[in-house]
């Protein structure tokens, strides 16, 4: 098994944020959580990534436990994430940005006298192209536009070479065109790469147009999973959350 | 050790923090809402304290003279506080903390400088005012009235700055401007006025403490560096920008202090700093202090 | 003359290279130069600026009479900050840029010995007018040091008779001093007679505020708890108006207390000043009105509008004390004028007085008083003045070398 | 890109040409200028190595310390006491000022990475007093408040001259380290951190590790500057432990531009030059910096290096649409 | 004519942004501005409420020039920005964080009990810290945060991002509601579906200029426009 929770919970005061969820995710399945505002995908996300620590429930990944790992070193076992309001190096340039993840993840970062400029300067470049910001490989993060800080986001995740990837609304913000060609590139991404996709998303043609697997959030507890028809069918997925949209 | 001296000692850590909490306490409100630490509070302090000896040794008046003039010079204060604000820290809003830091570090050696051409470090002193002259007897043993007064200050600022922040939509205001005064700005609310008239207060709140520490203590140079750094533990103590934090900080600060000179006179200094160490090791934004994330 | 050996590091003090001696014999009608350095910041502020008028008063009327052999007195002032380092390179300044003759100051004894070690090596005398360890003339003595203010050795030991004397049957003791050099010594000098005197005594409490307290409230209830027959104490300056405020409502005066009660801060306490409350001081006109005092009362209120405190009238005394030095050596060189001021003695505003030869301290007097009122000023001043004379109380010269030999000074 | 790199190169070169005329400067600048300063030069470089390791922790790791100077302090304290106490070798008596210093450093520094902003600047300023407070009491062990005199270098080295290059050298060779680091995967690892540690942090790197590493390489340097320090005065003090000297690098970077590798050097040897010059003629220094603090921060935002690189680049810009435009 | 922009210019900086652009917002008009990321439709919104003042052209809002009075001298006029990345206040619950913004005026029709029947999700989380919100939540909040300021124009920064698809039903809904109360609407907003179910008009941008304008049935019928920003 992949990446297997098991009745993980996590509460906030009195609020259940996320409650007893059990799911596998597969290898090399690109796989959507959705569910209305609130649900608990983020949570559910923090708890897989370290962001926040489980009150109760397990997370395994690859047979290991990791339920109570640090982030950083979750990142190091190969689980790598986007923020949903993105979270970037506002003074770095794109370049620079995009080779701080592979310097971390090659664990060359403890290096202190060779010159940073000299390394993965293909590998950077190659991460720029896939994500279409090679053009603006020396403009400052912070002075790109809203979507092409989304795709940097996703540059930066992709330096660490991640197993398994969870992006937080991925497209969000993210013009219709745009939206298209991420959907195309997160395809690639598992199809040549193999990588495992976790994802949250609001808008339903993403989702339904990339995900194998869906499973639906609400107040914190999975209320359907399976395959993207089988969700559609499901009443209380419609009722909740499609209300006839998809 | 019998209980009327631990009493005693117990009401001197108390006279203490209350004064501490008067200065700190602006310092914190500064802080919570511009996000500025602001150095200079002690030498507003200062300066507060020498305006109301002017004033106090001009007006002449005999009972009410000093009250006068500890009101005049809190005026005065919030005045030189608009100069401040409007000509210096408004330009800076945008620009990072050590920015800000570095500038109201500026106005300490400025305002030192300033009082030394003024007044010339002369030690200065003004009595202790009527009807606060002699001491109230506790469990049989003396205890100035001036410091019930000081004591009794210091409650009425509690009460003033919770209302003001909690209970007020100014208050709300503030503490939304304290984390996105560009927001803010956007909803149509006055920011700048807003932050004018706060850092006023506390430099208000800094002019009338000086005045209360006159007839405290002395007034002399070196009063403004002696007080920051205490003021600092308290509110790391208690935790950045929070109101009961600095309440509790000054309270803490007050009582090692006053019992830490009763048992190991030569290392009360050391103890403030190793209660402030402890107390961030353990929980480092202090005690009502929130976490960054 | 024995060299100095500043530490007792292997270097011997061979006429070290980097040490340019630079004040050569200089051409007839040269100024003399001086170096006052004090320390122009916190609670120093004031007492540096008392010095340095005392200073410029000195130098005025000796350049009025025509200088000293001839030469015109040449005053330089430089700030300290209070800080030790600025301390060490403002004299290296002095030295190196004004090529000053001789140094005088400072007001903090720290940097007092930060700077002595400077000096030292490039060979210019510091007269010490206020700084008053005993460090720099006796723990680290250099030949480059001298002292004509009554250190705290002697300070404390006249007070603590004065004290005894008043309140002969106190046996149980408590302490306040400022927690430094200073109060440290002090404290040291008094527990050391105090026990000569009443070899029953007690001390029952040691507190110790730091420089610059402003709040004494808990100092002065944990004193009372120990309910002593008398303190003694060397809090000055706005401490000490501090510490007197806060302790009158608790009655604290009604136990016998010394500390430094000079003039500035009865000026500051005015009505405040506790009266029947002893003081100890360094030399002002109600301690010492003799003819020449008040001649220098006259003068500086004149010139500055004020009376004059302990601190104007030391430093005005060390400009003399140097005049008369160089005029004895007939040159401004600095050994020959070591040798001249060694013995000598001079007609002070505050009496006669001589340098010892051994360790360079100055036989200056200490004096104490007993706080009262009097018509003739609008603040309070002292009564049963008791002058001291420095050789009475300082260190004698077993006692010294004694020191020396621990410490490494070889003489 | 292959233009690109060609103006780099060229960058590169001119940069050098910049560092070559500077060192030669520093080298003949000794027979050229007056003893005073002379004394105020060597000064300058220590205070300037002081500065550069503490804008490793601000510039680059995005940390104010207010609490640097107790390392400083440490280090001075090291050797002095080596020195006088126990008559220690006087080079090893450096090492071990370094030594002590980072050693200390990795205890306060475990402490204080936990936090960011405003709250690491306070808690570095409570540790700072805490040492200083230490140092001020333990009369017995560090001579109080009195400090320790008489810490002599050895042979030619109390020669100013020879002190002065020697000084030179170890902070030519500090520098480089230094800005070896800030240049290497280690340095944009902290650059990061300051950016956004949170995103750096899921990308794998234990945010409190770096940190510390920084802090002790900062705190040894400053260590290392200390321990230079006092023997060239001879004498050490708590003061040098105390947070208003932890504030002077401070001003240093933020005046000299704490982005730039060189600006808190600049920054410093401004203020020393001002500081050692002004106090010749008045004892009203604090409003004078006050003032000149002011002028900078507003006139030249981002410090004096900052400031000019901007400029530098706009007019460049300028320059390039003109030339662009027929 | 409630808006009138003409010519402006912006920058960040030195980057220069927006080149020329002009529009028009009729009274009780709703009007969207559409273009892939990085058009300027942000800096187009933050121009008008003075965030990112211009540095030449014209903005008329009433027939009053506002380009260069800053943000809380053009708020108060009737305008209210609703931003892309929510600035919610985090110390304040979503009570406080909504009557912060209360401005009382006279016909005032929004107070605490309309928006929360506008997003009854929020009245649930009344006494919630405005930094315990699920980004949705958070979404809502700003929209409400900004109604209690009675707005004449609304500048609506993508409204729809992050919102469940009934979410953005219903506020489809209710922004038609809010338009018939004759609030006067700017839109940007990437969400097709919500843009032009609720707008009368439409301009298209790229790259700092208005490329295209035109009604929804123009837009719908132009070919290259529907395949490049509709996306249909
Ligand atoms: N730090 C926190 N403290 C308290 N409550 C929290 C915290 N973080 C989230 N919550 C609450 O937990 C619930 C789930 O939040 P979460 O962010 O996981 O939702 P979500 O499914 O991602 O929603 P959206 O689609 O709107 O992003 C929400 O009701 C939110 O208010
Ligand atoms: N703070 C900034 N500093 C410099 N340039 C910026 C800044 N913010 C945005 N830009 C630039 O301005 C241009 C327009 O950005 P803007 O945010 O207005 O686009 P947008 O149309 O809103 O895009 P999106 O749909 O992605 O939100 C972009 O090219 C971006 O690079
Ligand atoms: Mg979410
Ligand atoms: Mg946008």
């Amino acid at each position: 098994m992949f990446l297997q929770t098991q009745g993980i919970t996590k509460e906030f005061g009195k609020l259940r944020a996320v409650n007893q969820v059990s799911l596998d995710i597969r290898k090399g399945d690109i796989h959507a959580i959705i569910g209305p505002n609130g649900a608990g995908k983020s949570t559910y996300f923090n708890l897989i990534t370290g962001y926040h620590q489980a009150t109760s429930g397990k997370v395994l990944f690859k047979g290991e436990e990791i339920t109570h790992l640090p982030a950083y070193r979750r990142c190091k076992h190969g689980i790598t994430r986007s923020f949903q309001i993105t979270s970037i190096f506002p003074k770095f340039t794109v370049y620079e940005s995009v080779l701080m993840g592979l310097l971390s993840h090659r664990g060359v970062t403890l290096s202190f006298f060779s010159a940073s400029k000299k390394f993965f300067k293909e590998e950077v470049y190659r991460i720029l192209e896939d994500v279409g910001l090679a053009d603006q490989a020396d403009t400052l993060g912070d002075s790109i536009s809203h979507g092409d800080k989304k795709r940097l986001e996703l540059g930066i995740t992709l330096g660490t070479e991640p197993e398994l990837l969870l992006l937080d609304e991925p497209t969000c913000g993210m013009s219709p065109e745009e939206t298209e060609s991420t959907m195309i590139f997160i395809r690639k991404l598992v199809e040549e790469k193999g990588l495992t996709i976790l994802f949250t998303e609001h808008d339903m043609s993403v989702v339904f147009g990339i995900a194998k697997r869906i499973s639906v959030l609400h107040q914190g507890t999975l209320i359907a999973d399976g395959k993207p028809d089988e969700v559609r069918a499901n009443d209380e997925v419609q009722k909740i959350y499609l209300g006839g949209t998809a | 050790m019998s209980f009327d001296i631990l009493f005693n000692q117990f009401m001197s850590g108390i006279a203490r923090a209350s004064l501490l909490f008067l200065v700190a306490s602006g310092l914190s409100l500064t802080f919570g809402v511009l996000r500025v630490l602001n150095f200079a509070h002690g030498s507003l302090y200062m300066l507060g304290a020498f305006v109301t000896y002017s004033i106090w040794k001009g007006l002449l008046i005999p009972v009410v003279g000093f009250y006068i003039a500890t009101f005049l010079a809190a005026l005065v204060m919030g005045g030189i506080g608009i100069i401040i604000e409007f000509f210096l820290l408004r330009r800076l809003y945008a620009r990072g903390w050590p920015e800000q830091l570095l500038v109201t570090y500026a106005l300490v050696l400025i305002i030192t400088d300033l009082v030394k051409l003024g007044w010339g470090g002369e030690f200065l002193s003004i009595p202790r005012p009527v009807p606060f002259k002699g001491a109230v007897s506790l469990f049989g043993f003396p205890f100035p009235s001036y410091n019930f007064f000081v004591i009794l200050l210091g409650l009425a600022l509690v009460i003033f700055l919770w209302w003001l922040v909690y209970r007020t939509r100014i208050g709300d205001i503030i503490r939304a401007a304290a984390h996105d005064r560009e927001m803010v700005a956007a909803l149509g609310i006055p920011i700048p006025w807003l932050f004018t008239w706060i850092f006023v207060l506390g430099a208000m709140i800094a002019g009338l403490s000086g005045g209360v520490a006159g007839p405290y203590g002395a007034i002399a140079l070196g009063m403004d560096i002696e007080i920051i750094v205490e003021c600092f533990a308290v509110v790391v103590i208690g935790g950045m920008g929070s109101l009961p934090g600095t309440l509790l900080g000054s309270f803490i600060v007050g009582q090692v202090y006053a019992f830490g000179i009763m048992f190991k006179p030569e290392l009360a200094l050391a103890f403030i700093f190793m209660v402030m160490a402890a107390v961030l090791i353990i929980r480092p934004w202090g005690i009502f202090g929130r976490p960054e994330r | 003359m024995a060299q100095a050996k500043p530490t007792p590091a292997k270097e011997p003090a061979k006429a070290p290279a980097q040490a340019k001696p630079v004040a050569k014999p200089a051409a007839p009608k040269e100024p003399i130069k001086l170096g006052a350095i004090y320390c122009f910041a916190g609670p120093c502020y004031m007492y540096s600026e008392s010095a340095i008028n005392g200073i410029r008063i000195a130098a005025d009327e000796i350049n009025a009479k025509g200088g000293i052999m001839g030469r015109k007195l040449d005053v330089i002032v430089r700030d300290t900050e209070m800080k030790v380092d600025v301390g060490a390179r403002e004299v290296k300044d002095l030295i190196l840029r004004e090529k000053v003759n001789f140094l005088e100051g400072p007001c903090s004894s720290g940097v007092g010995l930060a700077m002595q070690v400077v000096h030292s090596e490039y060979k210019v005398i510091r007269v010490t007018t206020m700084a008053n360890t005993e460090g720099q003339v006796v723990d680290k003595f250099t030949p480059y040091i001298v002292q004509i203010v009554p250190n705290t050795y002697m300070e404390a030991k006249a007070a603590t008779r004065y004290l005894h004397k008043k309140v002969p049957t106190a046996k149980k003791f408590a302490t306040i001093n400022p927690d430094y050099e200073f109060g440290r010594r002090e404290f040291a000098a008094f527990k050391e007679e105090i026990t000569k005197l009443v070899p029953d005594a007690e001390i029952l409490y040691e507190a110790w505020p730091k420089p610059g307290e402003k709040d004494f409230t808990a100092f002065i209830t944990a004193i009372m708890a120990k309910k002593p027959d008398a303190v003694h104490s060397s809090l000055f300056g706005g401490d000490l108006v501090a510490f007197t405020k806060q302790a009158a409502p608790y009655e604290f005066f009604k136990t016998p207390f010394i500390a430094l009660y000079d003039l500035p801060v009865l000026l500051a306490l005015g009505p405040d000043a506790p009266e029947g409350t002893f003081g100890f001081g360094r030399g002002c006109f109600f301690m010492d009105p003799n003819p020449k005092m008040l001649e220098f009362v006259d003068k500086y209120k004149k010139v500055r509008g004020a009376y004059p405190d302990s601190w104007a009238v030391q430093a005005y005394d060390g400009v003399y004390l140097l005049k008369a030095a160089v005029e004895k050596a007939k040159t401004s060189e600095t050994e020959a004028v070591i040798k001249a001021m060694e013995g000598i003695s001079i007609d002070s505003l505050r009496g006669r007085f001589t340098i010892r030869p051994l360790d360079h301290m100055g036989s200056v007097p200490c004096y104490q008083g007993t706080i009262a009122k009097d018509p003739a000023y609008p603040f309070k001043i002292w009564k049963d003045i008791s002058r001291v004379p420095g050789d009475q109380v300082w260190r004698s010269e077993e006692s010294v070398r004694e020191v020396w030999k621990k410490t490494g000074v070889v003489r | 890109m292959v233009i690109q790199k060609m103006e780099q190169n060229e960058s590169m070169v001119k940069r050098g040409w910049w560092l070559i005329l500077l060192l030669a400067g520093a080298i003949i600048a000794p027979h050229v200028i007056s003893d005073f300063y002379l004394v105020i030069l060597i000064e300058a470089l220590i205070m300037s190595l002081f500065a550069l390791s503490f804008n490793l922790l601000f510039g680059y790791m995005g940390q104010l310390s207010f609490g640097q100077a107790a390392f400083y302090g440490l280090g001075g304290y090291t050797v002095a006491m080596l020195i006088t106490k126990v008559n220690f070798n006087f080079w090893l008596s450096l090492l071990a000022g370094v030594g002590v210093a980072g050693f200390v450093g990795l205890i306060v520094g475990f402490f204080c990475v936990r936090l960011r902003g405003i709250y690491f600047a306070v808690l570095t300023l409570a540790f700072g007093q805490l040492l200083f407070v230490i140092i001020y009491k333990w009369h017995d062990f560090t001579g109080g408040d009195d400090g320790i005199q008489g810490v002599f270098p050895p042979g030619i080295l109390k020669i100013p001259i020879v002190y002065y290059y020697f000084v030179l050298l170890v902070f030519i060779a500090s520098a480089f380290i230094l800005w070896r680091i800030v240049n290497s995967p280690f340095g944009h690892t902290l650059k990061a951190m300051r950016e956004n540690p949170e995103r750096t942090e899921f990308l794998g790197i234990h945010i409190a590790r770096y940190q510390l590493i920084t802090f002790v390489i900062a705190a040894a340097f400053a260590g290392l500057a200390g321990a230079l320090w006092v023997p060239f005065y001879r004498s050490v003090a708590p003061f040098y432990l105390m947070w208003i000297k932890s504030g002077e690098p401070v001003m240093a970077a933020i005046l000299g531009g704490a982005s730039t590798f060189f600006g808190p050097v600049l920054g410093m040897f401004i203020m020393t030059f001002i500081h050692a010059y002004i106090l010749g003629f008045t004892h009203f220094w604090p409003i004078i910096m006050g003032t000149i603090i002011l002028i900078i921060i507003f006139a030249l935002p981002g410090g004096i290096l900052e400031f000019a690189k901007v400029k530098l680049k706009e007019r460049q810009e300028r320059m390039k649409s003109a030339k662009g435009s027929p | 004519m409630i808006l009138e922009v003409k010519e402006i210019h912006t920058y960040y900086g030195t980057s220069h942004i927006l080149f020329g652009i002009s529009l028009e917002v009729n009274d009780g008009e709703v009007v969207c501005l559409l273009g892939r990321n990085g058009a300027g439709k942000t800096t187009t919104l933050r121009s008008i409420i003075g965030l990112t003042p211009p540095r030449s052209g014209s903005i008329k809002f009433k027939g009053q020039e506002i380009i260069g009075k800053p943000p809380y001298r053009i708020a108060p006029l009737g305008i209210g920005f609703v931003p892309d990345d929510r600035r919610i206040f985090p110390d304040l619950t979503v009570r406080q964080n909504i009557l912060v913004a209360r401005r009382e005026k006279l016909g005032a029709i929004w107070d605490l009990n309309r928006v929360y029947s506008l997003f009854p999700k929020l009245k649930e989380l009344d006494s919630h810290m405005g930094n315990q919100l699920s980004g949705g939540e958070q979404q809502m909040l700003t929209i409400a945060r900004t109604l209690m300021t009675n707005p004449q124009l609304l500048l609506l920064d993508e409204p729809g991002e992050g919102l469940a698809p009934l979410v953005i039903r219903a506020m489809e809904h209710q922004l038609g509601e809010i338009k018939k109360l004759g609030t006067t609407m700017l839109i940007c907003e990437h969400n097709v579906g919500l843009a032009t179910a609720l707008s009368d008009r439409a301009y298209l941008m790229d790259k700092g200029t208005i490329r295209y304008q035109g009604t929804i049935e123009e837009l719908r019928k132009n070919e290259e426009v529907k395949k490049k920003y509709l996306m249909v």
